[in-house]
């Protein structure tokens, strides 16, 4: 049962170091999974605390746990020193819990307000009172700096306004603890900083923030404390974010020191693979650029830049008013995906789990999708036999973790997925690899991992074109940079000592650099 | 000044949530232009009250659409609720009021059957667990009549059914049906219902996208059986009206009713992915349909073809939709791309 | 009819008999059902009735046929929703031995020799006779509309039929024939907008007596029943009440009761080597004011006594 | 000894897909039970014949539901194709292979136009375009046929829907129906179509996932054209052995048979979302249902009583599988944890 907790109006002094929410020996079994085992995890009150861990660690599901949509096999939870139950998430919004989740929870067809009360409406008799709900929507919005969106569907908003929404929901219900998973995967950088402002902002109101991220950098810019999960256990006791190095925190989630960030590579690059002039669509003007083999083209920009269209049209999955695209200097026009894929261009779209992958199919499936013609045998029948042992010998090369070809794709972790949708256009045998946002909700490790099977690409003479939002990422993988600025081509810069991240971020916001 | 304005936008808007009002219409120029009779007051007072039992129906079938789900066993639940009715209005002579009760009482158990077939038996899709309930309550209304249909209705079934506002036929309260004030009483309070009260917003975000709004703290498996029980309630007053109509209840009242209801929610705009929708619409849909049989009776068209016609007018109405809401818009975004191109 | 089908062997017990109609779920053929079991009781067969759940539904009743057969009953007494789908079937009982009765609709073969007997008058001569006892009741010129089942189901198609080659032969002008599917709420919709259309309108003349009532249910809405003759088809019990109140004019009703009685009769008789007539048309009543007390007593009479057993 | 592991893994496997066959042997035993004529040879054969029209249909509608989508136009396509085909062989004549083919490439046509309403037209949901185009293919064969049944089909196509192996009766082969062979054939095709094939693969990942399929590179509209087009054909071959069993070509066969086939489709464990399901389950789905009526009929069941059997099976068969699936995984959870909390 809920157990009802005294209201404490005034604000927590931050730094106070009473435990807010404590969960004890928690364990939660999934069919086949022990996805928590003997986890204990304490937030206290005022303090930003970091929960890290690869992919599959279990942090969401000690998420759901918390709120009370995991019912966990053992363990219990405490709220300011006294047990609790939760059966529902309004047990956990009563306490003062809020949450991001990890996939925006947002109904795109309704309203920003109707999304921020959904669940929780504000009524007067059996109705639900709409204005009493704009009212106190725009103060919260206000305080996101999103007073102004007060009427609009959501799936007008960007994904770091949907985001902002979510913030200003747990705001607006008084959460004396906001839990965000991965709150800042999908966002650009200018959102991002944004974001960790407001969440510095909101922990000098008191507000104690659980922060899930991949991202260690803007996880030690803001955070307190961190507890790391390793194979759904804790790895190591909680410790103060200033004791401890990053590659220590890498240490503990990986279980080993990662050699390099960004893996170096030694590669001759050669003659131009692919070229395109002048793109033009309704999102993007103007686009020219070109990629050599085995050089990788790093494409940077903020989010809503028009580089997934631009890099969709290329694909033949965008329409093109006009522009001219050369594949190993000849003219071609690339009409459809099947075409892109029959000229060597290939493209591993942004968001895996609904354009990569086929969730309920195995990981044969995925990974022959494209390639199934490749596996006929005399008889023009598919040779199941053969493509296993394909699969199986790539996914070996790739590390793909479990190597269980029968596995259905949604049982993999976020980055062992990204490692399937690689493997299904390694088997294309492309010379010209998009990758978009590449890694994009990975842990550090499986970058590393998708580094390198980046560099063995390029190795073998592929050129790569790589879509990121990450800054750092650019900088430590692309020979040269193109920035991109609302549609625009804003410049595009060999990656030598001579460049800075602020040159890239200038280009990114519309300024511009000299040429080269 | 800005007032205005913001009407014109309503307006605007309402106007383009009206796809289906506009199919409407062009069939009715099409109709008075073909048919003298089509556009007397009798006449369109007789279309509007041949929609009534549909118009409860479709209603119904509404808010499981916008849950994405569907309630097949709409006509039958229809049938057995009022076939319930009928034998304790009739056979068993009790109360009309209580009789009637009972009867919205059943139709809303029905419903509930089906909310929890679904929610609690997990059965995969209200496709499949109401083509089941379909054939069950069929078989339950055979069997407690004997296949005989029930004739006599209390008054009160009837003046619901089957009366005017006004006694006196030269009269204009006299040539409007109580039907279809009782339908359009319904469609303004659901319209109240979907708009204005969290059950109502609930279904709709339950239709936009389930997981989230089980994240989101909203009960999923209340609302979607919610859904049917009010399905079920519907059908039971749809089974009403049509029970007042014929002053009888019979166990095959219910025949592929599901059929005319899932058309006129389509047709009126509602997406069958949950979600989406509105009850102007659905009315549309409902008037659409009924304006066509209406009209293929009043012109005498063939058997054969009316079957023919209203395959056609289905495709047509959901055609001008898809249109209209840009269904081509990857087509009209490369248009207005090049034609901003060749303008700059 | 002597058969050397291996049941033979069970020779000790009487051997039962299954009675096939068009589909369960109406009056008449309950009623049809009823005069069946009457006569299953008087001789002392164990009868067995079912049948589809709709009329258009033929494949089911043909494997209704053939799973009689596997049964090993002893005769099949069939009344064929479809007078050409059936036929493959019947001819399946044949080469099995089992001996079939037709009742209430012909089957439609050129093989007379598939059947033992077919009772029943079928359904475009009812249909013609029904049209002419409305010819006799209107003037010459009347506009009258049919309102008709399914398209395409041969029941409706020949009772429309024979009505409409009747009336047109007496002079009447058939302003409509428009179907609502067996169905009496389709019904009153098409009537209604029928009187839109003609508003001097004389006659109804539905092909079944569900329709028929929904007919009169929009004659009586639009207050013409004093000038508008409704009939009907099949003498259902709601039928018989609504000509007892005065409401619908007349229903022509094929002797069910009958039907279903001769059939089993019938079949019994061939069962115990006796000959049987080819073909045995029992006739058609008009129902109306004048008799419809009289026939409805006749049939409470049976019914209630096949409900004894 | 390794072999033996794996053989036992596969039979395990196949069984645990095999939830529609634990359905339809407990039903068999049932019966064999009940009526001593159930498990004769020829009853069991005479289940087969009567399995074999909505045999062909299902395979066609499993295709359909494959790629997420439905053709409830199925029924009619059938009819249509057959009286089509009739109507070359008998009313004109014509040689009666020519004549079978043309109805064949009508059925695969009427499924193409399925097909392009939803592809080209963007119609919102096959639900929608296929409830059309089933009206107006019912429409056209009453209008072609003059609503009356052509009888006196060739030789060939008796011999298809009517005949048996041999023409001595006494024999085993007498006994075995040709139909029944011919839909086995057909659903061991389809069974290395759907695994083997490229398309066949293409069908599944499309039915998984739209999205992926097409950045995949997979031509989605032609994938799902094509779903379309074969259960337009599979309908005509259905026609085709209907047409031969009762010797005649009807304008009205097609009524309602998609539920049968939607029916054995889901029972068979087919998503209704797309994406998973296999042939075995289907062909278990067929059976089930054609037992089911055969055993009704046996055991002398009155029709109203047999709708309410049909709708509970087909209830019942898919709560088996969702049970077998671990879809009551959390109620078992909760119902061990309830019962360890009152143990402790
Ligand atoms: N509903 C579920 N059913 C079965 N297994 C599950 C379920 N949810 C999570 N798992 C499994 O539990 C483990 C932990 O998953 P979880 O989502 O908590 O990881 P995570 O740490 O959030 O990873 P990521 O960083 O990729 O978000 C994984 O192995 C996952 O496959
Ligand atoms: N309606 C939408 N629903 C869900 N996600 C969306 C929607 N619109 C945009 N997104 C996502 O938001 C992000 C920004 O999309 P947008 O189209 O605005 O930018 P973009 O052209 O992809 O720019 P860039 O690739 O440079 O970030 C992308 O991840 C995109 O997938
Ligand atoms: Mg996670
Ligand atoms: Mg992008």
């Amino acid at each position: 049962m809920l157990q009802k907790t005294q209201e404490t109006t005034e604000s927590v002094e931050p730094g106070s170091n009473a435990p807010l929410l404590e969960m004890r020996d928690i364990t939660k079994m999934f069919p086949g999974v022990v996805a928590l085992s003997h986890v204990n995890l304490v937030v206290r009150q005022g303090e930003i605390h970091l929960l890290l861990g690869e992919n599959g660690a279990g942090k969401s599901t000690m998420i759901k746990t918390i709120m009370g949509i995991n019912k966990p096999e053992g363990g219990e939870m405490l709220w300011m020193g006294k047990p609790v139950k939760l059966n529902t998430i309004h047990d956990a919004y009563q306490l003062g819990i809020a949450v991001i989740y990890q996939e925006l929870s947002n109904i795109p067809c309704l309203g920003v307000v109707e999304n921020m009360y959904l669940g929780n409406e504000k009524k007067k008799g059996p109705f639900i009172d709409w204005k009493e709900q704009k009212r106190c929507a725009k103060i919260a919005l206000e305080r996101v700096g999103l007073g102004n969106l007060l009427d609009v569907p959501m799936e007008n908003l960007g994904m770091g306004q949907r985001q902002l929404v979510e913030i200003a929901r747990a705001v607006d219900r008084n959460a004396k603890l906001i839990i965000m998973d991965e709150p800042t995967s999908s966002l650009s950088r200018s959102e991002i900083d944004n974001l960790l402002d407001l969440m510095l902002e909101l922990n000098r109101q008191g507000i104690s923030i659980l922060f899930i991220t991949h991202k260690l950098d803007e996880a030690k810019k803001v955070g307190h404390v961190v507890t790391v999960l390793k194979d759904g256990k804790n790895s190591g006791p909680t410790l103060n974010v200033e004791d401890v190095s990053e590659d220590q925190i890498i240490k503990l989630m990986v279980g080993r020191e990662l050699d390099e960030k960004y893996p170096r590579r030694s590669v001759q690059i050669g003659e131009e693979m692919f070229r395109c002039e002048n793109l033009c669509s309704d999102k993007f003007d103007n686009i020219s650029f070109h990629v050599r083999k085995g050089e990788l083209l790093g494409v940077f920009g903020l989010v809503g830049a028009g580089r997934t269209e631009t890099m969709r049209a290329i694909f033949g999955t965008y329409p093109l008013v006009e522009g001219d695209i050369f594949i190993e200097g000849r003219k071609g026009k690339v009409k459809s995906a099947r075409d892109a894929i029959d000229k060597g261009i290939v493209l591993l779209t942004e968001n895996r789990k609904e354009e990569g992958l086929v969730l309920i199919h195995n990981i044969v499936e995925n990974g022959t999708i494209v390639t199934m013609n490749q596996f006929k045998n005399k008889f023009g029948l598919i040779d199941n036999k053969k493509r296993t042992a394909i699969v199986k010998k790539y996914g070996k090369d790739l590390n793909l973790r479990p190597l269980q070809p029968e596995k259905r794709a949604m049982d993999f972790s976020g980055g062992n997925q990204q490692k399937v949708v690689i493997m299904k256009w390694l088997l294309s045998g492309a010379k010209v690899f998009i990758f978009d946002e590449p890694t994009k909700g990975v842990d550090v490790a499986a970058k590393v991992e998708i580094y390198n099977i980046m560099n063995n690409l390029l190795e073998q003479g592929a050129s790569i074109i790589m879509v990121s939002s990450e800054i750092q990422e650019i900088l430590g993988m692309s020979d040269r940079i193109m920035v991109m600025y609302e549609g625009l081509e804003t410049g595009i810069v060999n990656n030598d000592e001579t460049v800075d991240q602020e040159q890239i971020l200038t280009l990114a916001t519309g300024g511009k650099v000299n040429e080269r | 000044m800005k007032d205005s304005m913001i009407l014109l936008k309503n307006i605007k808007s309402n106007f383009s949530k009206g796809g289906p009002i506009l199919a409407l219409i062009l069939l009715c120029i099409f109709l008075a232009f073909s048919n003298e009779n089509f556009l007397t007051v009798s006449n369109l007072m007789n279309v509007t009250r041949q929609a009534a039992v549909n118009g409860f129906l479709s209603l119904g079938m509404m808010v499981c659409i916008l849950t994405a789900g569907i309630d097949l066993s709409i006509g039958f639940t229809m049938t057995l609720s009022s076939v319930i009715m009928a034998i304790c209005a009739v056979n068993l002579g009790w109360n009309p009021f209580f009789s009637l009760l009972i009867g919205l009482l059943s139709g809303s158990m029905l419903g509930l059957v089906n909310g929890l077939l679904l929610t609690k038996c997990k059965l995969p899709h209200p496709f499949i667990s109401t083509m089941g309930t379909q054939n069950i309550y069929k078989g339950i209304a055979l069997v407690i009549t004997g296949a005989t249909p029930i004739a006599g209705m209390p008054y009160v079934v009837k003046w619901a059914g089957a009366s005017f506002l006004s006694s006196d036929p030269t009269t204009f309260f006299g040539k409007i049906p109580v039907s279809f004030i009782l339908m359009l009483i319904t469609y303004v309070l659901f319209s109240i219902f979907l708009n204005y009260s969290t059950l109502g917003r609930h279904v709709y975000a339950v239709g936009g996208n389930m997981t989230t709004a089980g994240l989101s703290g909203i009960n999923v498996d209340f609302v979607r059986t919610s859904a049917y029980v009010i399905s079920g309630f519907m059908a039971a007053c749809g089974g009403i009206i049509l029970t007042g109509r014929t002053d009888s209840a019979y166990p095959l009242s219910g025949l592929l009713l599901e059929n005319d209801a899932i058309a006129a929610v389509v047709i009126g705009g509602t997406s069958f992915f949950g979600g989406k929708g509105n009850v102007l619409g659905t009315f549309s849909g409902v008037l659409l349909i009924s304006v066509l049989r209406n009209g293929l009776n009043l012109l005498n068209v063939n058997a054969d073809m009316q079957t023919i016609a209203i395959g056609a007018v289905i495709i047509i109405a959901v055609f001008i939709d898809v249109i209209r809401n840009g269904g081509f818009a990857k087509v009209k975004r490369h248009i207005k791309a090049v034609s901003d191109k060749s303008l700059a | 009819a002597d058969t050397d089908s291996d049941a033979d062997s069970s020779s000790g017990e009487k051997k039962s008999i299954s009675v096939i109609v068009m589909a369960l779920n109406s009056d008449y053929w309950h009623m049809v059902e009823a005069g069946a079991k009457l006569a299953g009781n008087e001789f002392g067969y164990e009868v067995n009735v079912v049948g589809p759940n709709s009329e258009s539904d033929s494949v089911a009743q043909s494997n209704m046929v053939e799973d009689a057969v596997t049964n090993h009953v002893g005769a099949i007494v069939l009344a064929p929703n479809e007078p050409k789908v059936l036929v493959s079937s019947v001819q399946k009982a044949k080469d099995a031995g089992v001996p079939v009765i037709i009742i209430d609709a012909a089957l439609q073969t050129d093989d007379e020799s598939l059947y033992e007997s077919f009772i029943g008058t079928g359904n475009y001569e009812a249909g013609k006779t029904a049209g002419e006892y409305l010819a006799s009741k209107l003037q010459k010129g009347d506009k009258v509309a049919l309102i008709r089942g399914l398209v395409g189901q041969p029941t409706h198609d020949e009772r429309a039929n024979g009505a409409k080659d009747a009336l047109e032969a007496a002079g009447m002008q058939i302003v409509a024939i428009q179907p609502a599917d067996s169905d009496r709420g389709k019904a009153v919709n098409v009537a209604e907008n029928i009187i839109q259309t003609t508003p001097d309108i004389k006659c109804f003349y539905a092909t079944n007596d569900e329709m028929a009532l929904g007919a009169y249910q929009a004659v009586e809405g639009s207050q013409l029943q004093k000038q508008v003759i409704v009939m009907g088809f099949d003498g259902s019990f709601g039928a018989l009440d609504s000509i007892a109140e005065g409401k619908l004019s007349a229903s022509l009703a094929q002797k069910p009761i009958e039907e279903g009685y001769l059939g089993v009769k019938a079949a019994i008789e061939v069962i115990e080597g006796k000959s049987v007539e080819k073909k045995v048309n029992n006739g058609v009543v008009i129902v109306d004011k004048d008799n419809v007390k009289s026939f409805r007593e006749e049939i409470d009479a049976k019914v209630a006594e096949s409900k004894k057993y």
